[in-house]
């Protein structure tokens, strides 16, 4: 495994090693074709890919979501600091320090913002003093929040929704975030800051990222490593700088080619691409 | 040879505590006349119990299943006045007896209307014109019924509808004023109505309930202080079961009795030592024998052999019979004093002689009283007033030939 | 005038039984966004399982104080309450993660025949009787205003002081702890609860326990109104009502509801029933929910369904 | 290998819109169609046809009813039963009441009367949603049970509330025996759902689909919500209706409310998700399940030359009964019908696994 | 070339808000906003999150009802719109989350766009009569040109909850375009999307607007999109309009840089990918 050897050399210290896993949904739909990563410690990994690669399944067979979605990983196996999680139930990887911010923010509508925060502490027994602390902190990075902490999360808007939904996550304390496109729906400004809190929480408290995301330039430019993923495969991996360099990401990810941004203008002339063999 | 005996029966569902003594006196009956007599005239019984639930569309599958089994079934006692309903018709297409001792179509006495139907003993109509004749004998006879109120509270359903006819007929003629209450299926929740009596206090009450909602109504009048003497319950709500758990508060409580069958006879003797010593009873628990449910059903199956065994003296001893052949044993069934001595039912029951146009026979009934512990009889026998049940027989009946389009059949030739 | 209170306070009283009812109903649906249909079937093989243990437990153990009988019947029943709930998890909700509504519905519509046909085989279908000493007979209160007096029960006094407990135990249970948010966020979204951690299984296990013990108090106080039968199982339909009326997701509503029902249709029947021939109390009290789902779609005190694009 | 679509391709968009649009499904079903039609007549027992199929083809055209509203519009409902007590007791007044009026019309009437009546408790459903209105159409339930039992017009003042209807026969041919009750009803049910299946794959069916998955979206797209809620209870209503009149008429040929009682509804209810919510095939699926199963169950046990107890049995069966109802919901949400279609797509690959 | 285009595109005045205020208990979505929209253009709505955008396309297709205000459609006044109205007058739109016919394919949920525009009664479809049939053919040639328009060919009979987010967006897409609509809003069609997705995405935007002169209103958060192919952008900010204008003039107004754009945020992000870290 090749991937796996890259990552190896660069950082021995593995946190999550997803080997050759497939997965098919509703016993025929057969998603992931043999994907194989690894994330380790303290690092940042990307995944990217187009709409459909299958970014979300592979970030729900690693946190055990698959099944409430009637997914199952049929080959391969997953292992979080050498012990197979493949077995785990949701909540025992939550213990574990593994939390997902599922894609779609499924923020709990009926609960305000602050009890959709508040339940994120759920594992973690804390005095009222504590969780109020980690709850400013959760404020600190959303002060939008703070103002709406009364409204059902089921009225907020889209970006609001999305904010409280990674807040929920960090309230858990994880040493590992599945993000799944955290940018989605977000201001740019908002999504900047949220990529900011990314790397503070990994500079600062060692939280691993595995990062799942449809907007390559800022995936790329915050995490370490990256893998790419076409239809149910790894079709490319490497450092992220790396990545950022490559005549084909340029030009099928970045929007850039020939050293030039298009405007989205004149993509309206541009002949359709070249699509990497899946 | 072998004679086929289908049983229907509820021992589930929310009458299974009077159906299940119920079924295994029926059944039990059967196994005596296997073990005993070794059959009719040697002929033995075969039976098939099925489940109804007291549910009509589970009955008519039961009817379907059995009927053509074992060369054609003898009859069907449909323990449920909606199944009976839903027989009646296909029991004219496929020509099987409907046996309904104490229940059905009240009106299907009448049997040059109703060829296959036979309401042996008594119907509704019998009992609610015993209750009336039990009454005025109370108040000191029929002209002091006169302003009196008199409340029916029944089931909600055309079983419990069925005595209303009658009772309107009684009160016009008696001139009591009647008050109707239907409590609806199954009958756990009856305060309003028990709220309602309170206000307009009847002098007194016909309960025809059944199941669960027996005890309730006794437990309600005991909640709004309604005396439980002045309460006249059907026979499917004057079994032990249904009072056992209530003890004194129905003290006084009044029910009916088809014939006599809250006494015991030497049957119950036999059943016990053919049957029970044997390990064979179809009451595992051993609680329900000598129960009037149980009592009942027995008498339901006596009547059933009995109308087979008069049909072998007609058409062959020994032999099996067809459903036809049946039907004319229903028919002509004449059970005398002296026979009922052979079959250990004296102390039960009284004779009776049906004919084609009367398939009811002699309708026989007594009241018995709750004394806290046990019923007693504490009446004579009583019989319905032909001057009210036979106008509504016949008024009715040709109402039912009529809709159906069906030929009346001649009896006098 | 004596008789209009009497009714109304015949009312009050059915419709605290209701609300005991209900209660069950609405425990799960706010827990776990199930609509339980298996309520009256618990409600029916808890009655069960207290008149029949408070039956043989004396023999087993050959005492015959009554009160040590009960509590032991208490005992055992709760734990059989308890077991119900560990199956139910492990081999039903467990598989049934994140599906949609009418699915769980079904799938507790076949929790139902499966309980019905349990508990009769286990327990018998003849009619039990539970002894708790309730008091039974009337008492007649403010004598000298009425002529006669006012009818009270005792019994349904009882019981209604009971079921005020319970339900006020449980409001509070809810609104104020951090597992009652964590339940109510099992209620809106399976998956996202399952992300943060609240360990569904343990969840389940929980609120079907405490819904159990909630049909075991309604079974008791039923049981020893009306005796046990199967029948009881109905008892739930009469609930229903009250649920959506009070609202799915809300305990107080839960009461409310059942006083309001328990009042409409007793006056209904009392003063209505006479001129349409009687019976209507059953439709009589959906139609009055119904009225009132008119004008607040999500019952009284419900929560507002959320819709916005 | 022997189910594979390869090779049949479609010009034409209305060949692409026939209701079976691959071949071996076309021959497979005209197939069911003449065995259904010829040798299930000649060849099953009576019992069989009266007992079993008859009620089993009621049940699937009352099924498919109810599940255009709750399968394909998402209105849950639990009084279909009263849908199908108005089509029994208006199509029985018609006969009493006009006794010139032919069978079919009577039936035809009851789905008439079933419809208003539908529509009518179908009007909370513009401001009531979900669970809500499924217990308020218990509302209907018991109201339409209590008015058939206390309303002596609607049962022509029979003594006790009990009516039944005469031999029946329909252009002029007699409707007596098992077999031709079981075709007069066969035919009924391949009328109505095919009826059913054009509604349901046109635009009206799209309108419902749209108003169950996504009622604002609907309405921003220019869908009356109202429309298409009451024309959902409408048809539903209507085939129910007819399907009650069938019940009454050809299965029990007398009846009292209880007939249509709610467990009758909680039946219909049953069928329409396990055989599969918004499936036309489900619910033929779901009313097989309902119907056999019961009836197996009581029969396994005498195969094996067991003797349980009737009412052990009939516990038993319950319990059986709701496992396998779990069971069922667990393999496959979605109902028997996905079930079946998952099956079919893993034939189409067959023998290869994805 | 784009010059010309850019004359043509801008007609009369065809959809004018005036001074809408909407709240929502004690949130003020929306505070007495005015703006109009212009036959033919590429209207652009941003702002920060919550900033009461989708609330704006709520009010002007009837979902939500302003406190105050009017729209003007076509010079009719309206004080609310009502959702059905609106489809009539040819206002379509697509969804932030995602508001497809879950349970139904793709095909069927285009189809459904094509709802006010299909004639035949219920018994005409119930018994197929040809008029009905016919019909149903001849919408389906439309949504079928739709398809071949979106690229999503392949995945026609797919019920569309299977789809990726992406191309259920574009599923989104193609159902308002079934409705053949005179103004188009679209509610973050490129969230969740890849730079070739959006390309693609713009491509079918812009040839929509070219090709069939309908206006578009677009609420987006790239602003590489929003600055490329939008005529006119409005920038509201918790409620309140606080710019609108060309996309260049928005671009420097400091107000418009200080709420939404972030300090280094004024150009487009991708013109310099900046990956070093
Ligand atoms: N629950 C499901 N049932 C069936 N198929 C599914 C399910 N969820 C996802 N899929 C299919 O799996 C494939 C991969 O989906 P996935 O959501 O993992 O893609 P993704 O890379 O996250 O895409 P996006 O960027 O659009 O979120 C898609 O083709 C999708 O149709
Ligand atoms: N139905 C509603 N009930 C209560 N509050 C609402 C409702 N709809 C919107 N809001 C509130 O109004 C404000 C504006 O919401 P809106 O959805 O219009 O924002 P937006 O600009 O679209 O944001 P985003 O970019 O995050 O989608 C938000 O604070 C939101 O919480
Ligand atoms: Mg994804
Ligand atoms: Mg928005």
């Amino acid at each position: 495994m090749t991937t796996n050897e890259a990552a190896a050399t660069q950082a021995p210290d593995i946190l999550l090693n997803v080997n050759g896993i497939e997965v098919i949904y509703n016993h025929v739909i057969l998603v992931l074709k043999g994907v194989s990563l690894c994330v380790p410690q303290g690092r940042i990994v990307a995944l990217l890919g187009a709409n459909g690669a299958g970014k979300t399944t592979t970030l729900r067979a690693v946190s055990n979501l698959l099944k409430a979605e009637r997914g199952d990983v049929t080959k391969g196996s997953i292992d979080y600091r050498g012990e197979r999680i493949d077995k785990l139930t949701p909540a025992d990887l939550v213990k574990r320090g593994v939390v997902q911010v599922m894609e779609g923010r499924h923020c709990f509508a009926h609960l305000t913002i602050e009890e959709n925060l508040l339940t994120g502490a759920y594992t973690r027994s804390l005095s009222r003093g504590e969780l109020n602390a980690e709850l400013e902190k959760v404020y600190r990075y959303f002060p939008r929040l703070k103002q709406r902490r009364g409204s059902q999360a089921g009225y907020t808007s889209g970006g609001e929704q999305q904010m409280t939904a990674i807040g929920r996550a960090l309230m858990a304390n994880p040493a590992m975030i599945l993000l799944d496109e955290p940018s989605m729906g977000l201001a740019p400004q908002i999504v900047e800051e949220i990529f900011e809190i990314v790397r503070d929480l990994n500079v600062r408290e060692r939280v691993s990222f595995l990062l799942a995301e449809q907007n390559t330039n800022i995936a790329l430019r915050y995490a370490d490593y990256g893998y790419i993923l076409e239809n149910g495969r790894v079709m490319m991996d490497g450092r992220a700088s790396e990545l950022a360099e490559n005549e084909d990401v340029k030009e099928f990810y970045l929007g850039v080619s020939s050293g030039e941004r298009k405007s989205f203008r004149d993509t309206k002339f541009y002949r359709r691409r070249k699509r990497w063999l899946a | 040879a072998e004679q086929f005996i289908p049983l229907l029966a509820y021992r589930t569902g929310s009458f299974a505590p009077l159906g299940i003594p119920w079924a295994d006196g029926k059944m039990d009956y059967l196994k005596l006349v296997n073990e005993r007599d070794g059959g009719i005239n040697g002929v033995k019984i075969v039976y098939e119990e099925c489940e109804t639930a007291y549910a009509t569309d589970k009955g008519v599958e039961c009817y379907e299943r059995l009927k053509a089994k074992h060369g054609g079934a003898s009859g069907f006692d449909t323990q449920s006045t909606g199944i009976t309903f839903a027989l009646t018709d296909k029991a004219i297409v496929d020509g099987i007896s409907i046996e309904t001792v104490g229940y059905g179509l009240s009106q299907s006495a009448d049997g040059s209307v109703f060829k296959w139907n036979f309401p042996l003993l008594g119907t509704y109509w019998t009992a609610a014109d015993v209750m009336i004749q039990d009454i005025a004998k109370k108040l000191g006879g029929e002209d002091k019924l006169k302003g009196k109120k008199i409340a029916l509270v029944y089931h909600d359903s055309p079983y419990g509808k069925e005595p209303i006819v009658l009772l309107q007929s009684r009160a016009k003629a008696n001139g009591f004023e009647l008050l109707l209450y239907p409590v609806t299926a199954p009958g756990v929740e009856q305060k309003s109505t028990w709220l309602q009596i309170r206000q307009s206090r009847p002098d007194f009450l016909l309960l025809w309930s059944a199941g669960i909602m027996t005890p309730t109504a006794v437990r309600e009048a005991q909640a709004v202080g309604y005396p439980r003497d002045k309460m006249y319950g059907i026979w499917w709500a004057s079994s032990e079961t249904d009072l056992n758990d209530l003890g004194q508060v129905a003290k006084g409580y009044n029910g009916i009795t088809i014939h006599n069958s809250a006494d015991h006879g030497r049957v119950h003797e036999d059943l016990k030592k053919y049957v029970y010593a044997k390990g064979q009873g179809s009451d595992t628990q051993g609680k329900y024998v000598g129960s009037i449910a149980h009592t009942r059903g027995m008498m339901i199956s006596m009547l059933q052999v009995e109308a087979i065994r008069t049909a072998q003296e007609k058409f062959g001893k020994g032999k099996h019979m067809t459903p036809e052949q049946v039907q004319w044993g229903f028919e002509n069934l004449n059970i005398t004093q002296e026979r009922l001595e052979e079959l250990g039912f004296a102390k039960l029951m009284r004779p009776v002689k049906t004919s084609c146009s009367n398939h009811m026979g002699d309708d026989w009934a007594r009241i018995i009283q709750w004394d806290g512990a046990k019923f007693n009889i504490v009446s004579d026998w009583y019989q319905s007033n032909k001057d009210f049940v036979q106008p509504l027989v016949k008024e009715l009946g040709a109402k039912y030939a009529a809709e159906k389009k069906l030929e009346v059949r001649n009896c006098a030739g | 005038m004596a008789f209009f209170l009497e009714t109304l306070f015949g009312g009050l009283m059915t419709g605290m039984l209701y609300s005991l009812v209900a209660l069950g109903f609405v425990l799960i649906f706010k827990a776990s966004g199930v609509f339980n249909f298996a309520q009256g079937a618990m409600v029916l093989i808890a009655a069960l399982s207290m008149a029949r243990f408070s039956e043989w437990i004396p023999g087993w153990l050959g005492i015959d104080n009554m009160i040590l009988g009960n509590i032991l019947a208490f005992a055992a029943s709760a734990v059989f309450m308890w077991l119900i709930a560990v199956a139910v998890e492990r081999w039903v909700l467990r598989h049934l993660v994140n599906q949609e509504g009418t699915t769980l519905l079904m799938a507790t519509i076949g929790i139902s025949y499966f309980l019905d046909g349990m508990g009769q085989i286990i327990f018998g279908s003849s009619v039990y009787s539970i002894n708790v000493g309730m008091p039974k007979d009337p008492a007649f209160i403010l004598d000298g205003v009425f002529e006669g007096g006012l009818l009270i029960s005792l019994e349904d006094l009882t019981a209604a002081v009971i079921a005020a407990l319970l339900v006020a135990t449980l409001a509070f249970f809810f609104q104020y702890t951090g597992v009652g948010r964590a339940l109510r966020a099992v209620a809106d979204d399976h998956q996202a609860a399952q992300s943060i951690g609240i360990p569904l299984n343990r969840i389940w296990v929980v609120v079907w326990t405490v819904a159990g013990l909630v049909a075991l108090v309604a079974g008791i106080i039923w049981g020893s109104k009306f005796g046990v039968q199967f029948t009881l199982a109905t008892a739930a339909l009469r609930a229903l009502p009250v649920v959506i009326l009070g609202g799915l997701t809300s305990v107080p509503g839960a009461i409310i509801g059942g006083l309001i029902i328990g009042v409409g249709e007793k006056l209904s029947e009392v003063y209505l029933g006479p001129f349409v021939g009687g019976g209507i109390e059953i439709w009589f009290a959906y139609m009055l929910a119904l009225v009132f789902l008119l004008f607040r779609p999500q019952g009284l005190f419900g929560e507002k369904i959320i819709d916005r694009v | 290998m022997f189910y594979r679509e390869n090779g049949q391709f479609k010009s034409t968009y209305r060949a692409d819109q026939q209701i079976f649009p691959i071949r071996q499904d076309r021959v497979f079903i005209l197939g069911l169609l003449a065995v259904a039609v010829v040798a299930v007549p000649l060849l099953a027992t009576p019992y069989f046809l009266q007992a079993i199929l008859t009620p089993f083809l009621i049940l699937s055209l009352a099924a498919i009813g109810l599940n255009i509203l709750v399968g394909y519009c998402g209105q849950i409902s639990i009084g279909s039963g009263a849908f199908m007590a108005v089509g029994a007791y208006a199509a029985w007044n018609f006969g009493v009441r006009m006794p010139a009026t032919p069978l079919v019309v009577q039936i035809l009437l009851g789905g008439v009367f079933a419809t208003l009546v539908g529509v009518v408790f179908g009007v909370p459903s513009l401001r009531i949603r979900g669970l809500y209105l499924a217990v308020t159409t218990l509302a209907a339930q018991f109201f339409v049970d209590w008015a058939f039992l206390r309303i002596p017009y609607f049962t022509n003042y029979s003594s006790s509330g009990n009516v039944s209807v005469p031999a029946l026969s329909a252009f002029g041919l007699p409707v007596q025996t098992p077999a031709q009750r079981y075709l007069f009803v066969l035919a009924f049910v391949v009328v109505f759902a095919l009826l059913a299946k054009n509604l349901v794959r046109g635009a009206i069916g799209r309108q419902w689909m749209a108003i169950r998955d996504m009622d604002v979206a609907a309405s921003v797209i220019g869908i009356r919500p109202v429309y298409a809620k009451l024309t959902a209870f409408a048809v539903s209503s209507f085939i129910i209706g007819v399907a009650g009149a069938l019940w009454a008429y050809v299965h029990l040929g007398s009846w009292e409310p209880l007939a249509f009682d709610l467990n009758r509804s909680l039946q219909l209810l049953f069928i329409v998700i396990i055989g599969g919510l918004g499936s036309i095939v489900g619910s033929f699926f779901g009313a097989a399940f309902m119907v056999l199963l019961p009836v197996l169950l009581t029969n396994v046990p005498h195969f094996f030359g067991l003797s349980l107890a009737v009412d052990t049995a009939s516990h038993i069966e319950h319990m059986v009964f709701g496992a396998l109802i779990v069971f069922f919901l667990i393999v496959e949400p979605h109902g028997l019908a996905r079930l079946w279609s998952i099956g079919k797509e893993k034939l189409r690959i067959w023998p290869f696994p994805h | 070339m784009s010059q010309s285009m850019h004359q043509r595109r801008m007609g009369e005045v065809i959809l004018d808000l005036r001074n809408i205020s909407l709240s929502f208990g004690g949130v003020k979505a929306l505070t007495d906003i005015s703006f109009d929209i212009r036959e033919h253009e590429i209207r652009a709505i941003i702002g920060p999150n919550g900033a009461g955008k989708s609330s704006m396309l709520n009010v002007i297709n009837g979902v939500y009802t302003p406190q105050k205000g009017e729209i003007l459609l076509d010079g009719i006044r309206f004080s609310k719109m009502n959702s059905r109205r609106a489809a009539e007058m040819g206002i379509a739109r697509t969804f932030q989350n995602l508001a497809l016919f879950k349970g139904m394919s793709v095909l069927d949920n285009i189809m459904t766009g094509r709802n006010l525009r299909m004639k035949s009664g219920i018994l005409a479809q119930a018994l197929r009569l040809g008029s009905a049939e016919r019909e149903e053919i001849a919408h389906r040639e439309f949504v079928e040109n739709i398809i071949d328009f979106l690229e999503i060919q392949a995945h026609r009979k797919t019920p569309v909850g299977r789809l990726p987010y992406g191309l259920q967006k574009r599923v989104d897409l193609g159902r308002a375009l079934a409705m053949e609509p005179r103004i188009l809003l679209l509610d973050e069609p490129m969230a969740g999307m890849n730079i070739e997705e959006k390309q693609d995405m713009s491509r079918f935007i812009l040839d929509v607007n070219d090709e069939y002169g309908t206006t578009i209103v677009l609420i987006e958060h790239d602003m590489g999109v929003v600055m490329d192919i939008s005529d006119r952008v409005v920038v509201l900010d918790y409620g309140r309009k606080i710019g609108d204008g060309a996309p260049d003039d928005v671009r420097q107004s400091p107000e418009v840089i200080r709420a939404y754009l972030g300090a280094g945020g004024a150009a487009p992000a991708p013109a310099e990918p900046g990956l070093a870290k």
